[in-house]
């Protein structure tokens, strides 16, 4: 009974928050929401039974991610953009079609016996079950797995993406800042 | 083999330099020759073919695609056509193409190749894809070399050729699939296709048919789909317009020949009024548009369209004499055609116009010019005497036989109507006044000379002797297709036997 | 042994060759090719050609009278002697299904007979060429064309088949048109060529059209060749089939399709109109292609098809009254014509009115003589025409003529030979032809015939007389600069007209009744013999020849009669076109209306309409469909959008209607 | 138990290109800024050829389920390594000319083609997933490397933020499927029940693929992508992106059918109709799949999803043809024009998986991975060939800036002039024979007796009679003709005359001038031998 | 009501991606579009964790692991995507998405 207590905290917050990154003027507002909405999500997942990922869900998403964002918003001052209206014409109308993906979306998910075919069962396991050991023995058994295959490939993942940042930031020391201009001395 | 020698061609012409255009004709010409060489052993060989393997097989369904060469007395014809014609235009471009020789060499030769491939395929789908090809190095000779509205031509004559062969290709699909269902073993080449037709339902047939023959239509072209045509052949290169109508129409007859009437023997007997109607409308069309057309090669187009309906007309009589006859059509149109057709670009260069009122007193100011113009006028309009001749009596004797003598006089009035019209061409280019106010002789190349020569000796040679070339379809075509045998009407008792 | 007869065409065929060559490769010169060179070659191929021709004639002769001769020795009366032709098969032309065409020449009589004035008086007219033409730039291709026709012409003679004939048929509509042309700068002569060349080839299409007929009769099994054609008609097993309405109209349905063909090449009723414009080529042109040769080549073949036109009575009425209609109306016509090379061209046509009619009445040989004495008269006319012209330095209106007779008295004396024969007084060539052919219209045609060609024998005399008067005799009226220039002809012209000249006065001989001399019958009773006794020749018994010669010169001088009586009344008085009130041009271009309405303005008419109406729909319905796609396209790229918000929408429009779908398709 | 021993063969290929990238990254600060364009490329080229020759030495079989490989996608892998380096030697020219001060790209375009090899060999959703953004991460950077061009700004933005999007729908897809099958694998028995989640799962994930494939509506992307990529990038992109993307939806597709193959009641009444008389086997089978799946129309039916997942393909394939080749008409940017020509061409790809050939496990999706491996070896090669005939910075992208230039490079001209007809369909190319093979199976599919078509089509589509049917493949072939004339345009431009007085094109890097003509080869070699590279 | 059932996280999970689309779709600032991803790529991370606690055993164990590689690709997307962003912001001084029209046809 006070899993349902707290998940409906949670979700209220969540959807809360969520609605606020959809509406919020500007950026660092949004960003504000953002992490409540991951912290109230890592309190669901804590609530069925996921514990290590609520755990990750703060650390990385809330704690890295989104204050990089900030860290972004922040440095790029001006990017205030006190310009660009919160809401024009086509924001509106864009609204439409993401109400009918979630209307579809819940249509289809509480439709028939669908709904009825996962509701949860006396059989299903306890709670409390995606715990660190559970988890890192699935990932990093004692033989090399499908898993860890996949987490090697996560670190390649992660490679591209700051060698791909680099290339799209970074400047050059010997980039000159107008680049689009002849370089002096051929090339 | 022979499919190769043009490919290889082409390619060796690419890469010879581009900047000095002389070498590079003299090395193209000596490859053509080369590859004439080539050619027309398969053309004495007679009948001759290579194993056929299989291409291809569409997945689940196991259709045969097949990939096989074989020559005949038909495909030999044409095929010594093609090898003669690419040398001749060769000889006959320098002046038109500019510096860009080798560009042209290339092209020409893939078309010979394409052309070869398409004569010589024994399936169906090769035959098709040979046939597709040609469109490219098509396209490339109109769009590349041609005039000043060569490239709307070239699309025209593209998106036009491709259209028309959609229900081919259709038909292709059906035959590669449908059957399958019905528990045929299915292969495409073209000997197991007339067993395999002759087993699918009559309405099927018929649309096939349709279909199959609508395609060569626009390839001939036919009215009313002829409308890429007077674009294609003004808007291009004028040595190029003479391999588009010399060899690449003939394609469509060919196609009827070898392809739609063996395949769908019935349904062709019993649409040949329609197809015999859309020739006659071709022939008398084509006359009467060449009539008015104010730029020479227009003209010389629809003097195509005129003369190829007629063979389109006769073939669909399915006499021995049209066959023979479309035969040796094929061959007198398609020397004396690219002959006009390679003397009407020489012109131009002088006069710098295409307009036929923009020439004049070529007669003076280039004899040699005008006695092979006026020969190869005279060998299109059909004078006793030349190829042509031979081949348009046959068409009409297989006309008269099979429809009587109103039709065959309807296609007749192409005896008078071609002259007309070529007459007239005569009469602008040759005679009369020079439209320049000092006229003076003008330099005919001597290489021209030298390719259009022969062929118009060759085309009065097979006007005294035709022989070969009807012995050919006699032998050969006649004898191989066992369902167009089957075609071939029989004289009806004569009067005396009444 | 058979003469090497391909050698007959062979030799003016190489004489094209060298000139031609001479004139292609010698145009670039300054003085162009040498003239002696050409003009000795143009008339030595054709001479060596006319001396082959005698040869192998004379063999035939000779045999024909050493049969004669030994008939008459073993006392087997008069039956006419088979003569075997000579035949030679050079090779299989075309062989495909039924049909077997051989290229062959046959020389028989008939043959001959054409071959032997052919050859001859186109010798004659090459060396009157080599003097008329003598300063024209395009002397050796002149020359060329001339041979090149001589060789058509012989092939169309000689051809042992109706389709090997055909092949010099159009040959020799290949060389007139050149030689109309000949002089190409000026459009108009092309024009004239042009239209020479298209009626033709619409009488051409005729003659196969009729030859296809005629092979369906005889079965197409049946080789193509005048012999078997002979040999099937004259066969009494086929008369049954023949009479027969079926064939009957075969037959004749035949006949006047091959017909058609022999009135274009001869300038009948219904396509004579390009003969008079034909005029605009080289007067020796004239002489030699457009009056002794190439035009009679019609009635040639109605003698070569003598048996089949035997057989459609129906074909030979018309024959007969094409041929009595275009004699009379061109004869009108001649009357006002004031072009003196006009006024020969309707002579000519007037006269070739009478072959037909003679042959039309079954009268082949009569026809034929009459070709063969045609070209004696009417090639010195035009001779002589050409002589005057060339004196006058090009001037061709008999209205600035006259009095000629003193400054030409050679041509005068030429020409007059000719007058003499054409307008029929006695003993000249014409007499004896054309009262021929009166006497055996009145035998077999009838009187109305009869009435019309004598009527057409009064005005032949008025307007040669009118011709003669106004150039020779008459005041001069020339031009001072034409009088200036005045000269008489070199030898190579005179030559010609002399011989000519004597011929037609004395070519008549060849079959003179009344002189017992009929070899010339005789000479075409193998070819035209079994015809005209199928349609009952020598049905006699009407009146007698002399008192119808009597009537023929009666009505000659007649003619000649009024002609002078007009000019005395001053009817010819130099401003006036003629003794007609009639307008002029209404005679002269009736036919070419009749054409226009026929044939030319629905043809121009339906090729504006196809050129301006129907093709540019065509187009234009390809290019509004290449528009629309072009349209098409250009939504597609419009839908596009650069902005990131549209994109993104627009995909989940579409995510969202899948969403739909799979709702719809599972709940 | 498996040992890093026995891994080393299996993932020879990824394992090699791992290391080029690892080696490109290494050896890049050591470079002088000129040298990095020379030396650099020729790392992954090294790569890139032993990764092909350590695929001739890979076994078939899987890795723990989740990454497969068996002679098809062998092949897939070698035509992707093909493109990989056209697109190195293609961005080498590119980079070269602009003077780039930086090797990454050619890491990260090594490292993108890894993400691709795993989404071509994967057979889990994590594992497709992960390859897909190894994937998408690294061209991101690659189509934003020109950073002094507001266009590429233009054209990242626009890429990543779709992109990104769809990685998510992707992924959301992927957990419904897991929910739905319980496990994540792509060919998985449906939970009782749960057959809607498994069909929105499904819909999800192909909606991200095919966002990935560039078939409409989730096209929008692509054409801006490309157009603001140097054209090396927008090679790789054309061609690689295709194949993975390809690849990993028709392993969704297959394994949702296979799944539903061993569907309990595909076994019960099987008798085979007297429709269809046994021939083959393939057909027997064919027939009785067809005959069993669809007669069963049980509410959430097998059937049901079939006819589902056929009205997607089918939908997005006549919209992708329709909206491709008609866009393609009349641009003026090359690299948009190829673009579109991939929106039309992954049309037809998308064609391929309605082929009946698919209801037979065996025979997979033979024509349409044959239309596949033509495709990309024909649009990295056009615009590998584009890139060589360009100058600096591309030529500026319009089409005006080619003219002539085949002209002045005939051999390279000629080559993109054969990859272009390839792309048109014509033949004496593989597209020719790719677009004949799966437009005649289409064929087939619309020829069938009108009482199995009702049972076929999915309800929404029950009225549309045969005709309308002929009209799919028909109307393929007529798209087909309006975007050959589209190409032609570019032909021409090629061939036209010279601008007189422009200046000499710079030389092509060895690299790339024998790469084109390869591809083009290739090409022409693929149409003679067709079953060189998957059987059938 | 007892124990949470899924089709409960399941319904806040579709309520969360679409407001995470809406983000993406609506707004025209840059950087809100990175964040509606962020909530997307959340919502499918609830999803899977919330069917993860309807099956047994490892196989509901995968559902856990699936995030966690989720989040590190959504990790390795920020920064790329705020990469990106800078590089963007430089270009045209501006986060505008309607901004970069441009690019046109």
């Amino acid at each position: 009974m006070i899993t349902q207590v707290y998940f409906w905290i949670f979700s209220i917050v969540a959807l809360a928050t969520a609605l606020g990154v959809l509406v919020s003027r500007h950026p660092i507002h949004a960003a504000l929401c953002l992490i409540g909405t991951m912290v109230s999500l890592a309190g669901i997942y804590s609530l069925i039974a996921a514990p290590f990922l609520a755990t990750l869900q703060i650390l990385v998403y809330a704690g890295a991610i989104v204050m990089l964002l900030v860290f972004v918003i922040m440095v790029l001052n001006s990017a205030k953009d006190e310009h660009t209206p919160r809401w024009d014409a086509f924001g509106w109308a864009a609204l439409a079609p993401a109400a009918a993906t979630a209307f579809f979306l819940l249509r289809i998910l509480l439709g028939a016996d669908a709904a009825r075919s996962f509701a949860l069962r006396p059989t299903d396991p306890p709670a409390a079950r995606g715990t660190v050991e559970a988890l890192s023995t699935l990932l990093f058994g004692d033989r090399i797995g499908a898993w860890s295959f996949l987490f090697l490939v996560v670190g390649l993942l992660l490679l591209s993406a700051v060698v791909g940042a680099v290339l799209l930031a970074k400047h050059r020391l010997d980039d000159p800042a107008a680049p689009s201009t002849p370089r002096p001395g051929g090339h | 083999m022979v499919l190769v020698a043009p490919l290889a061609a082409a390619f060796l012409t690419f890469f010879l330099s581009g900047r000095d255009a002389a070498s590079t004709l003299r090395t193209s010409l000596f490859l053509a020759l080369a590859v004439a060489g080539v050619t027309f052993p398969v053309l004495f060989a007679g009948t001759v073919a290579t194993s056929v393997h299989t291409w291809f097989q569409l997945p689940v369904l196991g259709t045969d695609i097949r990939w096989g060469l074989a020559s005949d007395g038909l495909s030999g014809w044409l095929l010594a056509l093609t090898s003669v014609l690419v040398p001749a235009a060769l000889l006959c471009s320098p002046r038109v193409v500019g510096d860009k020789i080798r560009e042209f060499a290339a092209a020409a030769f893939l078309l010979q190749a394409t052309l070869y491939g398409a004569l010589l395929s024994v399936d169906l789908l090769q035959f098709f894809a040979f046939f597709e090809a040609m469109l490219i190095p098509a396209t490339i000779l109109i769009a590349m070399f041609g005039g000043r509205d060569r490239r709307r031509a070239a699309m025209l004559f593209l998106v036009f050729s491709l259209a028309g062969s959609v229900p081919l290709f259709v038909a292709i699909w059906y035959l590669a699939t449908v059957p399958v269902m019905s528990g045929h073993h299915v292969s495409l080449d073209l000997v197991s296709l007339q067993a395999l037709v002759a087993t699918l339902p009559p309405q099927a047939r018929q649309r096939l048919f349709a279909a199959t023959a609508l395609a060569f239509l626009v390839k001939i072209p036919a009215v009313p789909v002829h409308i890429w045509q007077a674009d294609a052949y003004s808007e291009g290169p004028a040595p190029g317009s003479a391999l588009l109508t010399g060899i690449m129409a003939k394609i469509g007859l060919y196609g009827f020949l070898r392809i739609a009437i063996p395949l769908f023997p019935q349904e062709a007997k019993a649409d040949a009024g329609v197809f015999v109607a859309l020739g006659l409308v071709t022939v008398l069309v084509g006359a009467l548009l060449a009539l008015r057309q104010r730029e020479a090669r227009r003209v010389l187009a629809f003097s195509s369209l005129s003369h190829l309906g007629l063979g389109l007309a006769a073939i669909f009589t399915f006499r021995p004499e049209a066959i023979s006859g479309v035969i040796l059509l094929m061959v007198a149109h398609g020397l004396s055609a690219a002959a006009l057709f390679f003397l009407t670009g020489i012109a131009e260069t002088w006069s710098g116009s295409r307009h036929v009122d923009d020439f004049g007193a070529l007669a003076k100011r280039a004899p040699l010019f005008s006695v092979l113009f006026a020969v190869a006028a005279l060998a299109s309009v059909g004078l006793p005497g030349t190829a042509g001749f031979v081949a348009e009596f046959l068409l009409l004797v297989a006309l008269w036989k099979a429809f009587g003598l109103l039709v065959a006089a309807v296609a007749g009035t192409t005896v008078i109507l071609s002259a007309a019209y070529t007459l007239r061409l005569v009469q602008k280019l040759l005679f009369g006044t020079s439209a320049e106010r000092n006229p003076v002789p003008l330099e005919f190349p001597a290489a021209a000379a030298w390719a259009v020569a022969p062929m118009l000796l060759a085309l009065v040679f097979f006007g005294f002797q035709p022989g070969p070339i009807l012995k050919a379809a006699r032998t050969d075509l006649l004898t191989r297709l066992p369902s167009a045998q089957a075609l071939i009407v029989e004289d009806a008792p004569h009067v005396a036997g009444r | 042994m058979t003469p090497q007869l391909w050698l007959l065409p062979a030799l003016p065929f190489i004489g094209f060759l060298i000139n031609g060559g001479l004139a292609l490769f010698g145009s670039r010169t300054e003085s162009g090719p040498s003239r002696g060179l050409s003009g000795f070659l143009g008339v030595l191929f054709p001479l060596v050609s006319f001396i082959l021709v005698v040869l192998a004639w004379q063999g035939l002769f000779l045999e024909r009278e050493s049969i004669l001769r030994l008939n008459h020795d073993l006392g087997l009366g008069l039956a006419i002697p088979q003569v075997k032709p000579f035949v030679q098969v050079l090779w299989t032309w075309i062989q495909t299904g039924e049909l077997n065409v051989d290229f062959g020449f046959r020389f028989d009589e008939l043959t001959g007979i054409m071959l032997l004035f052919i050859t001859g008086i186109g010798t004659l007219i090459h060396l009157y060429s080599v003097g008329y033409m003598a300063h024209d730039r395009g002397f050796a291709r002149f020359m060329a064309y001339m041979n090149l026709f001589l060789a058509n012409m012989v092939v169309l003679v000689l051809g042992n088949g109706p389709l090997v004939t055909f092949m010099g048929w159009e040959g020799v509509g290949l060389c007139s048109y050149l030689l109309i042309g000949f002089w190409h700068h000026d459009a108009s002569n092309g024009a004239a060529a042009k239209k020479a060349f298209l009626v033709n080839r619409a009488g051409d299409l005729g003659f196969l059209l009729g030859l296809f007929l005629l092979w369906q009769i005889l079965g197409t099994g049946t080789p193509l060749t005048y012999e078997a054609i002979a040999t099937w008609f004259r066969d009494p097993v086929h008369a049954a089939l023949l009479a027969s309405a079926p064939v009957a109209a075969l037959v004749t349905a035949s006949t006047l399709l091959l017909l058609l063909g022999a009135t274009g090449k001869s300038a009948q009723i219904p396509l004579l109109t390009w003969l008079p414009d034909a005029m605009a080529g080289p007067t020796p042109v004239s002489a030699l292609i457009h009056a002794a040769t190439m035009v009679t080549s019609g009635v040639f073949m109605l003698a070569r098809l003598s048996d089949v036109f035997a057989h459609a009575p129906l074909t030979m009425e018309v024959v007969a009254w094409i041929g009595a209609a275009t004699a009379a109306w061109a004869a009108v016509t001649g009357l006002v014509q004031t072009d003196i090379k006009k006024i020969l061209a309707y002579s000519t046509i007037s006269q070739l009115g009478y072959m037909f009619l003679a042959a039309g009445v079954g009268a082949f040989d009569a026809g034929v003589f009459h070709v063969f004495t045609h070209a004696f008269f009417k090639g010195v006319l035009f001779l002589g025409a050409g002589s005057v012209i060339h004196a006058l330095s090009g001037e061709q209106d008999v209205r600035r003529m006259g009095g000629l007779w003193k400054k030409l008295p050679l041509t005068f004396a030429a020409m007059f030979c000719g007058w003499y024969a054409i307008v029929g007084l006695p003993f000249g060539a014409g007499f004896w032809s054309k009262d021929l052919i009166l006497e055996k219209v009145l035998l077999r045609g009838g009187p109305a015939l009869y009435l019309v060609a004598l009527a057409t024998a009064v005005i032949t005399a008025v307007y040669m007389t009118r011709l003669m008067i106004l150039v020779f005799w008459s005041k001069p009226r020339l031009s001072p600069d034409a009088a200036s220039h005045i000269h008489e002809s070199p030898l190579a012209m005179q030559i010609p007209m002399w011989i000519l000249g004597l011929g037609s006065l004395v070519a008549g001989f060849a079959w003179a009744d009344p002189f017992h001399l009929d070899w010339f019958s005789r000479h075409m009773s193998e070819s035209v013999g079994p015809a005209q006794a199928l349609l009952g020749a020598g049905t006699g018994g009407g009146p007698s020849a002399i008192l119808l010669e009597s009537v023929g010169v009666v009505a000659s001088l007649l003619g000649i009669l009024v002609a002078v009586a007009l000019h005395r009344s001053g009817k010819f008085h130099e401003n006036s076109t003629g003794p007609l009130s009639v307008p002029a041009r209404a005679w002269t271009f009736l036919f070419d209306g009749i054409h226009g309405v026929a044939g030319i303005w629905p043809v121009r008419i339906l090729s504006w309409i196809l050129d301006n109406i129907v093709q540019p729909l065509l187009v234009g319905f390809a290019r509004v469909f290449g528009w629309c796609v072009e349209m098409a396209g250009g939504a597609a790229r419009m839908a596009q959008t650069p902005r990131l918000r549209w994109n993104l929408g627009l995909s989940v429009l579409g995510l969202v209607a899948l969403l739909l779908l799979l709702a719809r398709n599972i709940l | 138990m498996l040992q890093v021993a026995d891994l080393l063969p299996f993932l020879g290929p990824i394992l090699l290109l791992v290391l080029g990238a690892l080696a490109t990254l290494v050896a890049e600060p050591l470079l002088s800024r000129a040298d990095k364009h020379r030396v650099l490329p020729w790392i992954g080229i090294v790569s890139t050829g032993l990764a092909a020759v350590a695929l001739a030495f890979t076994k078939s079989g899987h890795l723990w389920g989740i990454l497969a490989i068996e002679p098809t996608r062998a092949g897939l892998v070698l035509v992707l390594l093909a493109v990989l380096a056209l697109g190195l030697a293609a961005l080498q020219r590119n980079l070269d000319s602009d003077d780039f001060p930086g090797g990454e790209p050619y890491a990260l375009m090594q490292l993108a083609a890894v993400g691709l090899l795993l989404m071509v060999m994967a057979s889990q959703t994590i594992a497709l997933f992960l390859g897909m953004e190894l994937a998408s991460l690294s061209i991101y950077p690659l189509v934003g490397c020109r950073r002094d061009r507001s266009e590429s700004a233009e054209a990242v933005l626009k890429y990543f933020a779709q992109g990104a999007v769809f990685s998510a729908i992707f992924l959301y897809g992927a957990a419904l499927s897991y929910g739905a099958t319980g496990t994540v694998f792509l060919a998985a028995n449906v939970l009782p029940g749960r057959e809607t989640v498994q069909m929105l799962g499904f819909l999800l994930m192909a909606v991200g693929l095919l966002f990935k494939i560039g078939a409409a509506p989730f096209h929008f992307w692509s054409p801006d992508a490309y157009a603001g990529a140097p054209s090396g990038v927008t090679a790789f992109m054309a061609g690689a992106v295709k194949i993975g993307a390809v690849a990993a939806l028709g392993n969704l597709w297959i394994g949702h059918l296979v799944s539903l193959s061993a569907f309990p009641s595909y076994m019960v009444g099987t008798a085979a109709g007297a429709h269809f008389p046994p021939i083959s086997l393939g057909l027997q089978v064919f027939s009785r799949i067809l005959q069993t799946i669809f007669q069963v129309r049980r509410g959430l039916s097998v059937a049901g999803f079939i006819g589902f997942a056929l009205t997607i393909f089918g939908a997005t394939a006549i919209l992708s043809i329709a909206i491709g080749s008609l866009s393609l008409l009349g641009q003026t940017s090359v690299r948009r024009l190829v673009a579109f020509s991939g929106v039309a061409n992954a049309g037809f790809l998308v064609v391929g998986f309605l082929l009946p050939g698919l209801f037979i496990a065996n025979i997979l999706l033979t024509p349409t991975l044959y239309y596949l491996a033509a495709y990309a070896l024909a649009a990295a090669g056009t615009m590998a060939g584009i890139a060589a005939l360009t100058g600096p910075g591309d030529g500026g992208d319009h089409t005006s800036s080619l003219t002539g230039a085949a002209r002045k490079r005939p051999l390279i001209g000629l080559s993109t002039t054969v990859l272009l007809a390839s792309l048109a369909g014509l033949p004496p190319t593989a597209g020719f024979v790719a677009k004949f093979q799966i437009l005649s199976q289409l064929f087939l599919n619309a020829s069938l007796d009108p009482a199995i078509l009702q049972r076929i089509l999915p309800p929404a589509l029950q009225h549309l009679s045969q005709g309308w049917l002929l009209a799919v493949p028909i109307g393929a072939f007529a798209f087909a003709i309006v975007a050959a004339a589209g190409y032609f345009k570019l032909a021409v431009a090629l061939w036209t005359d010279p601008v007189p007085n422009s200046r000499e094109p710079e030389p092509v890097p060895v690299l790339l001038g024998w790469a084109v003509p390869l591809a083009a080869l290739a090409v022409v070699a693929l149409a003679i031998f067709p079953r060189a590279l998957f059987g059938g | 009501m007892g124990d949470l059932q899924p089709i409960q996280l399941q319904v806040l999970a579709a309520i969360l991606f679409a407001l995470g689309l809406a983000t993406v779709m609506a707004r025209r600032n840059l950087f809100f579009v990175l964040m509606g991803v962020e909530l997307m790529l959340n919502a499918a991370n609830l999803s899977f964790l919330s069917w993860s606690r309807t099956m047994p055993g490892a196989v509901g164990l995968e559902g856990q692991l699936a995030p966690i590689f989720a989040i590190a690709v959504a990790a390795a997307e920020a920064c790329v995507g705020l990469a990106m962003l800078l590089s963007v912001f430089r270009s045209r001084e501006s986060l505008d998405t309607d901004a970069f029209d441009r690019m046109k046809e």
